[in-house]
């Protein structure tokens, strides 16, 4: 047997990634730290772990987000590395070198590496610089509407004019012919100038219909950087991926194969350690791609690489975290089959996915060949109302597209969730959608009525009227047994639901 | 037994009888169904009907039946007709708006006394870093409000009063 | 999408197999129809099917094997085809005949294919025929001492003497050197002349330590044969299958190339059509392997053959059955990792591995990558007396033969099941087992001591003391609880369990 | 509290006594654990001990609890001191053999008033398709056989009474 690349590594997350780090761990034959907030003792990767200690109360801010806290669980409990999974530490700088100034591993990019890609705009210069496609744009303001235009026509139309002092989609105005510019470059900075209190406007090139495509790449700590091929995540709702899927269907192979030596590219140009990710733009009428961003960390659709690749994204964090060099080539990487991936939350789709937190009162996860649950629950858990919705991903691979779809709707059926509601019904109609089945669908795809015809597909009320009758008869015909009171205010609580239909 | 069962807005009388152990007749919308029932668990029915297995878990909820079917959830309400007459009489004309998911109260938007139109934000609870705004289902007068921003409410917590 | 190879498919099985095959069916598009005994409406295989139809009382006699009544449900249902899984009629010719008769198609070999296996001298017959090496044997009973020894320098020693009436392990006797043939040659046929009332005695060469290696085979109706690699099978107890892997460690490329061109052959010499294996005693020292018997069905191990070459053998069966020709060829086939299958059996490994049959209480199944789980049962399920006592299999892959074992015996560690007593724990001692980490382990590897020394090995009892401990004093401090009756039979009680240690 | 725990034939005396909610103290062998307790599902115990994760699946049975750990599954006697004197008095000098595994009688191979040795095979159980021996745990003579050949018997049941 390999020797394990550390003896005890501390997870500082929670939920199926930090369950998911405890797998690759134990499988390295390494011992784990598990730390908990107050509410989340009963958590799966609590139960999973070798160890585990109390960090804190429910909110984040005050336990999975305390990075002293953490250090010290490690120093208490003779961790000698920390993975931190996504989100809470994970792409926090400060707290990367607080870990390496501690004496421990830290199991992930450098610190300068999470820096540089941290900021937006720092991304953006660095990538020009290094040679990476980004979206057209000017990123200051232009002085001048002649000086607009000129750009304008450079780029090519479409382009968006946006507000310099705006954000989050506000303040922004598409223009898709040169005879609308000059009227719009006026309005745009009239409105910015209302609303932000300053008239200055900037260019960017409009991407029509895009996909977000991603590569995953994975470099260690002795200058070999490789791709893992790509992910298309461009199924997304409220800016959040929904749906992954590996290979993209629609991506040309020529553009597959630019798009991931450019990937490769921006690795090296941060001289990037570990598993990290960059996300493209990808047009489909242009067969142009732009990078959006680097993330300095694994996803959590890393599921769908390891699956046609055969390579354990997180047992190679920890390998090469411990200074192993890579044990594969470029060229031994190879694309197998096809993955698709869903995110199960919990969130009722037929209320507008609102939060849908509760005690999971019963479980069945689906089974048998190429199917994968990566989940942070079970039978008798109450899912907390203080973290992220997504409560398990499921995973399915294929020979090819069709199967792994057709294995992927077979799986959904077979899931069962009760006791809180879940995104698994919209799946099974999602993956049936015409446009999605054309591959084609961009992230403009989940529109608001795609949504509720969605989750209106999934209605069985003929069944459910049936069992309805059964159980209250049931009831009705077993008097002895406890029975709930009945209120007036039935048909109340009901439409109390956020954004009840009634 | 006869019900009348609500579900996605449409009410229908169902008539349901046992025919032996196990064995039920379920009629509606004109047909009548034979269904096969066992409990695998104790929220699951697993139904043989008309010879096609399926399968629903029913958890109870207030007025009826929280009961999913290939993963899709629904509330079902149901009315024995017999008793409908005692809550036509202890009906209000007014009701308490309540939330069926826990959270964080973290703003209310009226004040009591307050006169509010069907479909107005009464107030907005956070759950798994969601906002999420209660609104009232009717036309009224807000009378009571019955918890404070910063509160943690669980499921059925009664939330404002409407007249 | 394809359409669907069948309308409507009846499974006539139950347990994990038939699950299997209805997921299958379920992913093709393809309707289903189960059929159960009346201890069986509440079994997984109802639940997940498309309809059900009771078929008869428990015993198998009386309901799985009653081909008749499941003819008249598949006629009553309308089902075009009839999959019989592994077991209860799958290798019946005369049910296939049956089944074809009736006008539907059977999905498995024709039955003139199951009759010329179904015999073990027939087959052998057969295969010496096609040209397949089988173990060098008289089969027919030897005239003299001189001839016999005749025989027995021509095949070398060790041999084995056979009485003819004999069987099942009775009659016989190994002889090592020529020294020793004269006494063994007389005592063996004094011995069967008391034991059988028949001198005759036969005589077979001995396979030293073989391995139990085997080869999937799959053909269709045009012509075309390929196979699959094999899978070692050599862990046994009882005759029975208890690990499975592929590769098979120890076994030369020049040998698995040698052995799949024979498999192949033997496949052809009875026109096979679908799935089957061909199974042969490999022998370790001399490197020569020997046909065994052919198994005429999908076997409880194929799982590990599907996750290393991604090609789906049960949907493999139901393409075929539909006529469709072999959408690949045998150059694409390729072996991809390594996979491992432990069958998790309802028994008792610290009590001689006795059946454990009884209520499930509590279930978790492992998950996360590359675990793959194929189970009959759920938590709540009564595991009920009348059938195998296989609940599960558990099903791994790694990219490496040691990432596939750690993997196994990581996803063991995270496997509850509770109410009942399964061979989890002894399978995560199993695997680490330096005969067996070494590759080199034959059919007699699990001999009484290793079974037993396993099975001590997978004790926790420090934990078990303070999780009694805790347990009691919950109960003691709760006396509004109901309690269960002491009663002062106690020790006679546990006593009384089979093989029961007091 | 004081226990005397029996598994696998060794007997230890445990004492495990409650420190705050959730929180335990169980010494035995001469070590004292600090266990951290909590109960995810109704069966089973998820312990801290000493800051180690562990968990075990603990359902009542006669005499004591059979416990799962690591998906080892060993029965566990546990007796309290304090009853013990009562118990002892209660005691038999014979007994009553039952199964503790559910299946059908095929074979009996005493009859009453038979003596029998310790190890000596009562009778034959045939569960899952296979027949398993039923022995008498000491020596003795056959009271009575409580179960007749083709019967079905559930876990258990009482089979043979030795006295």
């Amino acid at each position: 047997m390999r020797s394990p690349p550390f003896r005890k590594v501390l997870v500082a997350n929670r939920g199926e990634i930090a369950v998911r780090v405890i797998r690759a761990c134990h499988e390295l034959g390494v011992r784990t730290v598990a730390v908990y907030s107050d509410v989340d003792r009963h958590a799966l990767h609590v139960r999973n772990a070798g160890e585990a200690y109390n960090i804190g109360p429910a909110p984040s801010a005050e336990s999975y987000l305390r990075g002293d806290v953490i250090l010290e669980v490690a120093r208490r409990s003779g961790a000698e590395a920390i993975h931190p999974g996504y989100g809470f530490l994970s792409e926090n700088a400060a707290f990367a070198q607080a870990v390496l100034d501690a004496g421990l591993v830290w199991i992930g990019p450098p610190p300068s590496a999470i820096e540089s890609m941290g900021s937006k705009t720092g991304a953006r210069q660095r990538m020009i610089a290094a040679g990476v496609p980004v979206v057209p744009g000017t990123a200051e303001a232009i002085a001048s509407e002649e000086e607009a235009l000129t750009i304008a026509k450079r780029f090519g139309f479409p382009v968006m004019l946006k507000a310099a002092a705006g954000g989050g989609g506000k303040g922004m105005r598409r223009v898709d012919h040169e005879a609308d510019f000059a009227a719009a470059w006026r309005s745009t900075r009239s409105e910015a100038a209302k609303s932000f209190k300053d008239d200055a406007v900037y260019l960017e090139k409009f991407v029509e219909n895009p996909k977000h495509v991603e590569i995953q790449v994975l470099a260690d700590a002795h200058g070999h950087t490789v791709h893992l091929f790509e992910r298309d995540c461009s199924v997304q709702r409220r800016n959040q991926k929904v749906v992954e899927e590996t290979p993209c269907p629609v991506l040309p192979e020529a553009t597959r194969q630019a798009m991931a030596k450019v990937a490769v590219q921006a690795a090296e140009a941060v001289n990037y350690v570990g598993a990290g990710t960059i996300e493209f733009l990808f047009s489909q009428a242009s067969g142009e791609f732009y990078f959006l961003e680097m993330n300095t960390r694994l996803q959590v659709e890393h599921p769908i690489t390891e699956m046609v690749t055969g390579i354990d994204l997180a047992r190679a964090q920890l390998r090469i975290a411990a200074g192993e060099p890579l044990w594969f080539t470029q060229a031994e990487v190879r694309q197998n089959g096809h993955a698709v991936e869903c995110r199960v939350y919990a969130e009722d789709p037929a209320n507008n996915f609102a939060p849908a937190p509760g005690k999971i009162s019963g479980l069945r996860e689906p089974g048998g060949p190429w199917v994968r649950v990566d989940s942070g629950v079970y039978a008798g858990y109450e899912v907390p109302i203080h973290y992220d919705p997504m409560v398990a991903k499921l995973i399915c691979w294929g020979a090819d597209r069709e199967e792994a779809l057709s294995r992927c709707i077979r799986a959904l059926r077979e899931y069962r969730v009760r006791g809180i509601r879940t995104s698994i019904p919209f799946f099974t109609e999602l993956l049936r959608d015409p446009e999605f089945v054309a591959g084609t669908y961009s992230t403009g795809f989940l529109s608001p009525e795609r949504l509720e015809r969605l989750a209106e597909g999934a209605r069985h009320d003929d069944i459910a009227i049936i069992a309805a009758a059964l159980a209250q008869l049931e009831r009705d015909t077993k008097p002895a047994r406890a029975q709930h009171a009945e209120v007036p205010e039935t048909a109340w609580k009901r439409s109390g639901r956020p954004g009840g239909a009634l | 037994m006869k019900y009348e069962i609500t579900v996605n807005g449409t009410m229908r009388l169902v008539e349901v009888e046992a025919t032996r152990e196990g064995s039920f007749r379920v009629a509606f919308d004109g047909v009548t169904h034979v269904v096969d029932l066992t409990r695998p668990t104790p929220e699951a029915f697993q139904m043989l009907i008309d010879g096609a297995s399926w399968e629903a878990g029913a958890v109870s909820e207030e007025g009826g039946w929280m009961v999913d079917v290939m993963g899709f959830t629904t509330s079902v309400e149901v009315v024995d007709p017999r008793r409908k007459a005692l809550k036509m009489a202890a009906g209000t004309h007014g009701g308490t708006v309540s939330t069926q998911m826990p959270g964080r109260v973290v703003r209310i938007l009226v004040q009591p006394g307050e006169i509010v139109k069907k479909g107005q934000p009464l107030l907005v609870v956070e759950a798994m870093k969601m906002e999420n705004e209660m609104k009232t289902p009717m036309d009224g007068t807000v009378a009571a409000i019955l918890v404070t921003e910063g509160q943690t409410v669980e499921t059925g917590a009664k939330l404002v009063r409407i007249e």
